[in-house]
C-alpha cells in the first residue's frame, strides 16, 4: 500500500509557510517611543499581533513587525498617551 | 471583431469589482456585449485582488479570467510591487499613482493620475473609481462618458443620493480630460 | 492579571500566528490570542465555518500553533464532543498522559443558527470543554447577511431595510442548559475576558463565553474604531459583562453613568436607517433597559 | 423600461424570481448563492415584490420552509449551494414525495473536505436521482429563461426542480442580460394551481403520512412515472414558451455536435469556453461539436443518441469525480452509447474541481489527445 | 373551563378521531384532544416524527379532523414557518378570508434535541404559532432510547445502566427566547392544560407548551397508572405546572405537603436499578429542590 | 466460550463491533439501526467494552463526534439508516476528504416521503460515489465477518465505510450466527495507527482547511485514487482474514453466475432467496446464476466482465429507484457489460420498494419474462 | 398531462377509512351508570375518546365504544366514585 | 431434507418475538439451522402482530415471511377472530385458550391449553410464553425440552433473577406434558 504521510489537506504548523499581510495596509502607525509609558494597552489589542515586545524583564513593547501590521488604526486610537500616529504608508 | 479585454488590480474593498462592472455596463449601453468579474477568495479588505472586463460587439461565451488583456488599470501604485506579472504586458496601463510618469520606466504605455487625490477632493471619499473610468474611455474611446453619466445617475437616485452625481461627474470628467 | 503579564502571556504562548487574512481592525485575533493565553495547559481547537476559520487556515498556511480542525459549519461543538471522549479514552488507557483542553468556537451564526443543536447537545452530555462565540452580529464570512444575532433594526445584506427582530439571547440559551459556567464577554476589557476563559478552562464540564465582537466590515465602521465600539457596547448596557457560576448571575460591570443607546448606534454606519425613527431607537432602549432591569434581579437573588 | 441590464447570473435569476413572485422565499446564504437571495431582499426592501421571505436559521429549515409553505397552496422558493444542499438533503425526497413544484437555484461549488468556495458540480451531482429536476445554464441570459421556464415546468409534472448555475462564473459574472417583461412572465407562469392545499381547512388533507410496504412502493412508483414525463411536458411549456416570449427552449444544445465525429460533452459554463474552441477547430475542418445537455434530469438517453449520429469519439468532461465508479455525466453518456450499435468510443475527463479555471487551451488539449487515440 | 365543559368542547370538535394506533393508556390522545378544544378557530398542525405521527397516520387511515402534516423529524417548526407565511401571503391577497391558527408538536426527541434547532429559529423569527412538546422521556418511536429529557437514573434502552446525566430544560431554554408565552403543562390537570392551550393560541406570535407525557410503555408501568403517575409528577416537583408570560413567571400550582421524589420514581420500573442508590435519590432530591426553589424566586421577583 | 449465537443481524454486528473494540462509537437512535446500537449499550452497561458511548441529539452530530474522535488517533464509529443516513449527509464528504478510517453499519430503509420503516436501498444508494466504501450483507454471519473485514480495509485506504444490512430481514432476523474468538479478531485488526493525531499536541496540525482551486483538485484526486486502490487492498485483508480466520471473504459471489447464460444480480438478503430459485432453475436445467456484489463501491467493473463470460442475459433487480435515470446497480451493470464485445441484453427490475417482500414465485415470474424475452 | 387527484400519498381526512382498535384489548371497562355522578373526569381522560357523550343540554356521560376502546384502565382508575371496574373482555 | 416452519399469532407486548426466538435458539442447540423474525409495524401494545421461526438442517437462505407453515402458535384465541387465514392452514394448531377443544372444531388439529392461566399460577405473570413452547416441542419432537431449560438458566441468571429459573422449567414442563 501507498505511504500516506500529508493525507486529507492535513498542515503540520511547525512547517507551513507563514502569509505577511503587510500589503494591505494603507496607513502605517508610527510610535513614538520616547512617549510611551509601556502600559501595555496596545499589545494585546492588535489585530496582527504585530506589536512586538521588548525582551528584558521588565514588559515593554516594541516596534511594529510590519510584515504583518495591516494599517487599521486600532492602537493609535487607543494609546492613552496618543504616542501613535497613523502615517502614510509609502 | 475584436474583443476587448480589461483587468483590474485593486484591493479588498477598494472598488475593483464596481470598477469593472461600471466599465462593463457603460459599455453595454455602447451596444457591447458584456462580462465583468472579479476574482474570489478568502481574502479580506485590503487584500490584492483582480477584476476583468470584456467587451465585445459579438457574444461572449467564454468564462475564464483574463490572460491576455487589452487594458489595465492598477487602483494602487503598490500593487505593481506585488503583482509581478504586470510588467509583462505590453499593453496601456493605467495607475492610481501620486507620482509622476517617469516612476514608471518599466511601463512604456502607461496613464499616471492621482485618481485618490482628485476624488477626495471632489467627493469627499479617496475612491478612486469614477476617475479611473474616465481615464479608460479616453483611452479606450469606444464608449462614451454619458453613458457612465447615465449609470452615476441612476445608481445614486436609486440610493436617494442625488447630491453626489454632479461631483461625481466631475470625476468623471476629470479622468477623461486629463490625458 | 494586567495588561501587563496578559501582554507577557500572549507573547509566550503564540497560539495565533500573525499572517491571518482577518480585515484590518478585525477583532478575531484579538479575542482568539487572549482566550488561549488564559490557560497554560495544552489545548485543541475546533472552530466552525466562520470568518475566524477562513481567515487562519488556507492551504497551505495556518495560523494555529495548536492543534486545530475545522469540519463544517453546523458542528463545531459536536466535533470537539468526538475529540474529547478521544482523548478520555485514550487517557484511560494510558495512552496520552497530559492534561488537554478543548475549545469549540463559532461565530454567531454557527452558534446562535445552525450550531446551535450540535452545541445543545454537547452542553447536555456535559463534556469537558469551553464553547467561545465571537458574535459580530452577521454571517459575516458570507458578506453580512442577517443572523439571529443581528441587531433590532442593522442593516444587512438580507436586511437591507433593517432588521425587524430583536437578536436572539444566545447567553441565556446557554445559562437554561444550566451548565457550570457562561459569560458575556467584550474584547475591549481584555483582562476581564482573560479571567473568564481562565475560569472557563478550570471549570469541569462545559462552559460558554459570548464575546461581543465589533466588526469593523459588518458595522460599516472605521477600522480603528473596533475597540472604541466595543467598548460602548457595554457602556450603553447593549452587551453587558456577567456570568452565570454554579447556578448564580454576576454581573462584572456597572457603568457609572447610563449612556444612551443612541451613541452606541451612531457609531455604526449599518444603523443609519434606524437613527432616523426616534420610535425605533425608543423602542431599543426600552427592550435594553428591561434586560438590564432583570438581569440585576437575577443577580441580586442568587 | 429597458430591458437589457448589466447584472450578474445570481442577479438575473433573482429578477426571474421577481417576476414569478412566489408567495415564500426561504433563505439561508452560502457562498456563491448569497447574490441571488441579496438581490431578492432588496427587491423586498424596496417593496418589488410582496413575498414573505423567511430568514431561516439553517438550509435544512429553508427547504422545510418551503415545503410548508408548498403544501399551503402557494409558490415557495428557495436557494442555495455546496454544504448547503447537502445540510438540506433529507428534505430533497420530501419534495419529490410530496410532489411539490418547488424551484430551487443552486449556485454549484464544490464540496467538503477540504473546503472550497468556488465552482464545480460536486453538489448537485450529489443529488442526481432523487426526483429533481435538473437544469443547467451557460450563462446569465440561460440562468433567467430558465429559471422562469422551469417554474412552469415543474408545476406541470409536481416535481422540484434545481436551476444549476456555476458559481462565481456565472452567479457573479456581470453579463449584458435581456429581461422579459414582468407582465409577460406573469402570464407565462399563469395563477398557481396547487394540487393540494393544506390550508384548507373545510376538507382537511393529512400530508406526509406513514405508507407501509405496498403503499409506498405505489406512491414511489409514481414519481418515476412523473419523471418520465418530463421530456414530453418540456416541449409543450417550450412551445408555450416560445408563444410568450418568441425564444425557444432546447432539452440541449446540439452544437455542429450531430454533424460531428467528435463530440463534446460539458454542462454550463465551460460550454461557452467549448463552442470557441469548436469554432476554431471546424475552421480548421476538425470535424467536432459540442453537446450541451440543458436538462440533466431526467436524461434524455434516447434523444441523445439521435445526437451522437455521427459521433466516432465523444469527451465528456465531468466537473466532479464520480469516486468508486465514474463520473456521472460520462456515465450517463455512456449508458446512452451503450445502446448504440455502432462503435463509438468514450472518454472520460475530469477537470476544474475545486474552481480551478478552464481555458481554452485545456480543451484543445483534451481534443488533440483523443484525436491521437 | 371545567370537566364538564371541557368534555363538551372535545366532543364538539372531534378533531382527532379514535381508532389510532397508540398503546392502551397512551396520553398522546389526551394532551391532543384537550389542547386542539382550546380554541374556535379553525387550526392547521405540523407534526415532527415520533409516536404522535406514526400512530394517527398509517396509510390510507388518518386520524385527524384538521389539516395536518408531517415532514419529517427535526423540523415540525420550520415547517409550520412556511405554513403559516403561506397564510399570511394568502391573507394579504384576499385569497384566504377567515382566521386560521397554527400548531406544531414534536416528542421530546423532536423538541429537546433533533427539533431544537429549527424551533429556537422559528420563535426568533416570531412566527405565529403554537409549539406543543409531549415530553415522554425517550425516543418513543424507535424503542424508548435515551433523549436529553430522559431522566437522570432512568433506565433506557441505549442507558440499560442508567442515565448519568440530569435532563435538559427545555421550558427554560424556550423562555430564554423570551418569546410571549411558555408553560409547563400536565394532563392529570386537563383544564389547567386547556386553559393555557387556549393563552398559547391566543398569544401574537409564537408560545410554547411542555407537556408531561406519561407513557406506560416507556416508564413500564401498568396503562391505567397514566394519570396516577403524572398527577405524582406535579405533586413531587418533578414537573412543576408554572407559565412565563410577558416576562413574567407564574407557578400555577403549589402542592400543599411535599412528596419525596422516591415516591413518583417507585411507580415506573425505568427507575427500579436507581432506586437501589440512595446517594442518587438524593442528587435527585436536591436538584428538585434546587429548581422548586429558584422557580419560586423568578416568579416572586417579576 | 460457545461461539454459536442466535442473534440478530444487528447484534450480529454489534458483537463484530464489540471485538474491535472503538473507543468512540456516536449513537442516534433510528429503526432498523436500533438492535445495533441497543445490543452495543448493554455491552457497556455489561463491561464488556471500554468504548466511550456518546449519544447524540442527531445523526448530523453522531458522524461529527465520530468524524472528532477519529482525527484524535482512535478507532470511532456510529450506525445508522434511511433519513438519519440523510440528515448527516454534509458529513459524508467530509469523512471521505479527511481520509479518516470510521466504520458505519447502515440498516437500509427507504426514505421520505412517504415515511416508511422497511427495507429498501435507496438510502445508501442515495449515497454512492461520495467517496465511502459500500458492502452489501446478505445474512447476519456475512454482517458480522463483513464488520471485521471492512474495519481493516478501511484503515488500510484511509477511507470510510458503510456495512449495509437490509432491515428487518437481517437486522432483527435471528439467525445462528458464528462468531470469532475476541482475541482472534483483536489480532486481525491490531493496534490502530492513525495517519495523524490532533491530540499530538507537541506536533500541531491543522486538520480541514480551505484548499482553493489547485489544492482541492490535488487533494481530492488523491481520494480518487485511493478508491481505485480498493480491490486490490480488498484481496490483501482477505489473505490476512483467511489466515487469521481459515475463512475467505470474496469481492462478490458468483452463484454459478460465470457458468450461466443468464445471471441474475442483486445485493444483500434477496440474493439468499434467489440462490434458492437458482438452484430449483439449475435442476430444471434452465442456465441460470447469481452474482452478488458485496462490495458495491468502488464497483468491480472489471472483474464482472469475466463473471459475464458466459452470459446471454442478465437481469439486475435494483432495491430502489433511480429517478430521472435508471436504477444504480443496473446502471452500473450495464455500463461494464458496454465494454463486453459480445451482445448481452440486460434487463433492469425494481422490486421491494419500501420493505415489500419479496418472494422466489417474484424472482421466478421475472426470471421466466426475460427468458421469453 | 395527467390529471393528478390524490397526488403525493395526501389523504382526505372525509374520506379514509377508520381503524378500530378494539380487539388490542385484554380488560374492558364496565360501567355502572347508576352510581356515575357524571363529574366527566373519564371522558377526557380516555385516550381513545372512546368514552361516548349523552345527548341532551345537561353533559352526560354515555357507554364506551367498544370499536375503540383499548382497556387501558384509566377510565376505571380515575373515577371518582369507582363506577368503572376492568373485566374479562370475553 | 425438509425446513420446518412456524407462524406465532400475538399481540404487541406479549411476546410472541420471544416466543419465537426461543424456539429458535433452542433449535440451534439442537443443530438445527434457524430463523426468527416478527412482522414489523407501527403498531403498539396489544394490536395484532406475527412472529415467524424457520428451522432446518440445512442452510436458510431465504428472506421473507413464512407463507406454508407446519405449526401455528396462537397466543390468544381472539386472534382467530382477527385473522381470518388462519383457517385455511392444515397444520397443527397450539391455541391459548379457556376454552376447550371443542369449541375449536374448524381446526382438526389443534391443540388447545390455557397457558395463560398455567403461567399466572407458576410465574406470577400473565405469559404464556414458555408453556407453549412446551406443548411446541412435544408436538415437534425434534428439539429437547432440556435445551430451552439451558435458555431460561443463562437468560435469568444473566439478568440476576435466578429465583425464576424454577418456575419457568416448571411452566415449560407443564406444557411439555400436557399432551
Ligand atoms: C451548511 C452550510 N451553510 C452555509 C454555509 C456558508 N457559510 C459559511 S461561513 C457562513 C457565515 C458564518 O457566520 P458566523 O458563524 O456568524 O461567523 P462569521 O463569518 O460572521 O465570523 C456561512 C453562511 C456553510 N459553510 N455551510
Ligand atoms: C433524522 C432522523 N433520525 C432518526 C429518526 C428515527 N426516529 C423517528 S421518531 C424517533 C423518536 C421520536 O422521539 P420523540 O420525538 O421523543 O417522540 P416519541 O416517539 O417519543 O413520541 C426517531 C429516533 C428519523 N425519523 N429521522
Ligand atoms: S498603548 Fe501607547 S503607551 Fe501603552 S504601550 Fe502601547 S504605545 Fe505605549
Ligand atoms: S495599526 Fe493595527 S495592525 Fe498595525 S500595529 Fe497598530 S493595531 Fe496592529
Ligand atoms: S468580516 Fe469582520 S469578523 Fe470577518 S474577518 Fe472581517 S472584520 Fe473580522
Ligand atoms: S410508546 Fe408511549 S407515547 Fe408512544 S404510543 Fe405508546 S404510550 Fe404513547
Ligand atoms: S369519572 Fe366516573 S363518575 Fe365521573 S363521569 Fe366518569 S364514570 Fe361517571
Ligand atoms: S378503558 Fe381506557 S380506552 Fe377504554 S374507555 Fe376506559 S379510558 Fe377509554
Ligand atoms: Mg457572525
Ligand atoms: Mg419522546
Amino acid at each position: 500500500m501507498k505511504e500516506y504521510k500529508e493525507i486529507g489537506g492535513v498542515l503540520y504548523s511547525k512547517k507551513t509557510p507563514v502569509k505577511k499581510t503587510g500589503s494591505w495596509r494603507y496607513l502605517k502607525p508610527a510610535w513614538n517611543e520616547s512617549k510611551c509609558i509601556h502600559c501595555m494597552l496596545c499589545y494585546p489589542k492588535c489585530p496582527e499581533n504585530a506589536i512586538t515586545l521588548k525582551k528584558g524583564k521588565i514588559i515593554k513593547r516594541g516596534k511594529v513587525n510590519y510584515d504583518f501590521c495591516k494599517g487599521c488604526g486600532i492602537c493609535a486610537e487607543i494609546c492613552p498617551v496618543k504616542c501613535i500616529k497613523m502615517v502614510e504608508d509609502k | 471583431m475584436k474583443e476587448y479585454s480589461i483587468i483590474i488590480y485593486g484591493r479588498g474593498g477598494q472598488g475593483a469589482k464596481t470598477l469593472a462592472q461600471i466599465i462593463a455596463e457603460a459599455g453595454m449601453i455602447e451596444g457591447f456585449n458584456i462580462q465583468a468579474f472579479p476574482e474570489y477568495g478568502p481574502e479580506r479588505r485590503g487584500a490584492p485582488v483582480r477584476s476583468f472586463v470584456r467587451l465585445s460587439k459579438q457574444k461572449i461565451r467564454k468564462h475564464y479570467p483574463v490572460t491576455h488583456p487589452d487594458y489595465l488599470i492598477i487602483m494602487d501604485e503598490d500593487l505593481l510591487e506585488t503583482n509581478k506579472e504586470i510588467c509583462k504586458y505590453k499593453c496601456p496601463i493605467i495607475i492610481n499613482s501620486k507620482k509622476t510618469k517617469t516612476h514608471f520606466k518599466t511601463y512604456k504605455n502607461a496613464y499616471v493620475i492621482d485618481a485618490s487625490k482628485i476624488a477626495t477632493e471632489l467627493i469627499k471619499i479617496n475612491s478612486p473609481n469614477i476617475v479611473l473610468v474616465g481615464v479608460f474611455l479616453k483611452i479606450f474611446k469606444k464608449i462614451k462618458p454619458e453613458n457612465v453619466k447615465q449609470i452615476i445617475k441612476e445608481e445614486f437616485t436609486n440610493k436617494n443620493k442625488k447630491h453626489v452625481i454632479e461631483p461625481n461627474y466631475k470625476c468623471l470628467d476629470k479622468g477623461y480630460n486629463y490625458f | 492579571m494586567d495588561y501587563k503579564q496578559l501582554s507577557k502571556k500572549i507573547n509566550t504562548k503564540k497560539v495565533l500566528k500573525s499572517g491571518h487574512s482577518t480585515c484590518p481592525g478585525c477583532p478575531i485575533g484579538i479575542i482568539f490570542r487572549t482566550i488561549l493565553s488564559a490557560t497554560d495547559e495544552d489545548v485543541v481547537c475546533c472552530g466552525a465555518t466562520s470568518c475566524a476559520e477562513v481567515t487562519t487556515s488556507i492551504y497551505p498556511y495556518t495560523s494555529w500553533n495548536v492543534p486545530w480542525m475545522h469540519s463544517v459549519f453546523a458542528n463545531a461543538a459536536a466535533t470537539i464532543s468526538g475529540v474529547e471522549q478521544a482523548y478520555l479514552a485514550r487517557k484511560q488507557k494510558g495512552n496520552i498522559k497530559k492534561k488537554i483542553k478543548f475549545l469549540a468556537f463559532g461565530g454567531d451564526g454557527g452558534s446562535y443558527d445552525i450550531g446551535l443543536q450540535s452545541l445543545s447537545g454537547a452542553l447536555e452530555r456535559g463534556h469537558d470543554f469551553v464553547y467561545v462565540c465571537y458574535a459580530n452580529e452577521a454571517y459575516q464570512n458570507t458578506g453580512s447577511q442577517r443572523s439571529s444575532n443581528t441587531p433590532y433594526g442593522a442593516y444587512s445584506t438580507t436586511t437591507p431595510a433593517g432588521k425587524k427582530e430583536f437578536a436572539k439571547n444566545f447567553t441565556e440559551i446557554a445559562i437554561a442548559h444550566n451548565i457550570p459556567y457562561v459569560a458575556n464577554a467584550n474584547p475591549y476589557d481584555l483582562v476581564d475576558l482573560y479571567n473568564k476563559a481562565k475560569k472557563a478552562f478550570e471549570t469541569k464540564g462545559p462552559a460558554v463565553i459570548n464575546v461581543f465582537a465589533a466588526c469593523p466590515t459588518n458595522m460599516k465602521a472605521p477600522s480603528n474604531q473596533t475597540i472604541n465600539i466595543s467598548k460602548l457596547a457595554t457602556e450603553t448596557n447593549f452587551w453587558p459583562l456577567y456570568e452565570y457560576e454554579n447556578g448564580r448571575y454576576k454581573i462584572n460591570y456597572k457603568p457609572s453613568k447610563k449612556i444612551k443607546i443612541e451613541e452606541f448606534l451612531k457609531t455604526q454606519t449599518k444603523f443609519k436607517q434606524i437613527l432616523k425613527s426616534k420610535e425605533d431607537i425608543k423602542k431599543i432602549q426600552t427592550k435594553i433597559d428591561n434586560q438590564w432591569k432583570k438581569l440585576n434581579k437575577k443577580s441580586n437573588f442568587t | 423600461m429597458n430591458m437589457k441590464k448589466a447584472i450578474s447570473g445570481g442577479e438575473a435569476i433573482a429578477h426571474a424570481l421577481r417576476q414569478i413572485e412566489p408567495e415564500v422565499f426561504a433563505m439561508y446564504p452560502i457562498t456563491p448563492q448569497t447574490p441571488i437571495i441579496e438581490a431578492y431582499a432588496l427587491f423586498e426592501a424596496q417593496n418589488k415584490v410582496k413575498t414573505k421571505l423567511v430568514r431561516t436559521e439553517s438550509e435544512h429549515s429553508a427547504l422545510s420552509v418551503a415545503i410548508g409553505a408548498s403544501c399551503s397552496g402557494v409558490r415557495a422558493t428557495t436557494a442555495t449551494a455546496s454544504q448547503g444542499l447537502l445540510y438540506m438533503y433529507e428534505m430533497l425526497g420530501v419534495a419529490v414525495g410530496l410532489r411539490l413544484p418547488i424551484i430551487m437555484p443552486i449556485a454549484n461549488r464544490s464540496i467538503s473536505s477540504p473546503i472550497n468556495i468556488h465552482c464545480d458540480h460536486s453538489d448537485s451531482m450529489s443529488a442526481i436521482d432523487q426526483g429533481w429536476i435538473q437544469m443547467y445554464c451557460e450563462n446569465n441570459q440561460e440562468a433567467y429563461e430558465t429559471t422562469i421556464f422551469l417554474q412552469k415546468l415543474i408545476e406541470k409534472v409536481c416535481l422540484p426542480g434545481m436551476v444549476c448555475i456555476d458559481g462565481f462564473f456565472t452567479s457573479h459574472t456581470v453579463e449584458n442580460t435581456h429581461l422579459f417583461e414582468d407582465k409577460d412572465v406573469k402570464k407565462f407562469v399563469g395563477k398557481y394551481k396547487p394540487v393540494y392545499d393544506l390550508l384548507d381547512t373545510k376538507n382537511p388533507i393529512t400530508i406526509g403520512s406513514l405508507a407501509l410496504q405496498d403503499n409506498q412502493f405505489k406512491i414511489k412508483t409514481e414519481i418515476d412515472i412523473a419523471n418520465n414525463l418530463v421530456p414530453s411536458a418540456f416541449k409543450e411549456v417550450s412551445k408555450e414558451f416560445k408563444e410568450t416570449f418568441n425564444k425557444k427552449i432546447n432539452l440541449y444544445e446540439d452544437y455542429f455536435a450531430s454533424k460531428s465525429e467528435i463530440v463534446v460533452v460539458v454542462l454550463s459554463s465551460s460550454a461557452g469556453t467549448v463552442k470557441d474552441v469548436v469554432d476554431k477547430l471546424r475552421r480548421k475542418k476538425i470535424s467536432v461539436g459540442l453537446l450541451k445537455p440543458k436538462l440533466y434530469r431526467p436524461f434524455l438517453y434516447q434523444e441523445y443518441k439521435k445526437v451522437f449520429k455521427n459521433a466516432k469519439k465523444i469527451i465528456v468532461l465531468d466537473r466532479s469525480f464520480g469516486y468508486g465508479s465514474v463520473p456521472p455525466l460520462y456515465k450517463d453518456i455512456k449508458l446512452c452509447v451503450s445502446e448504440i450499435s455502432r462503435k463509438i468510443e468514450v472518454f472520460s475527463f475530469v477537470y476544474g474541481i475545486g474552481g480551478r479555471d478552464f481555458y481554452p487551451e485545456d480543451a484543445e488539449k483534451i481534443i488533440a489527445s483523443v484525436i491521437k487515440k
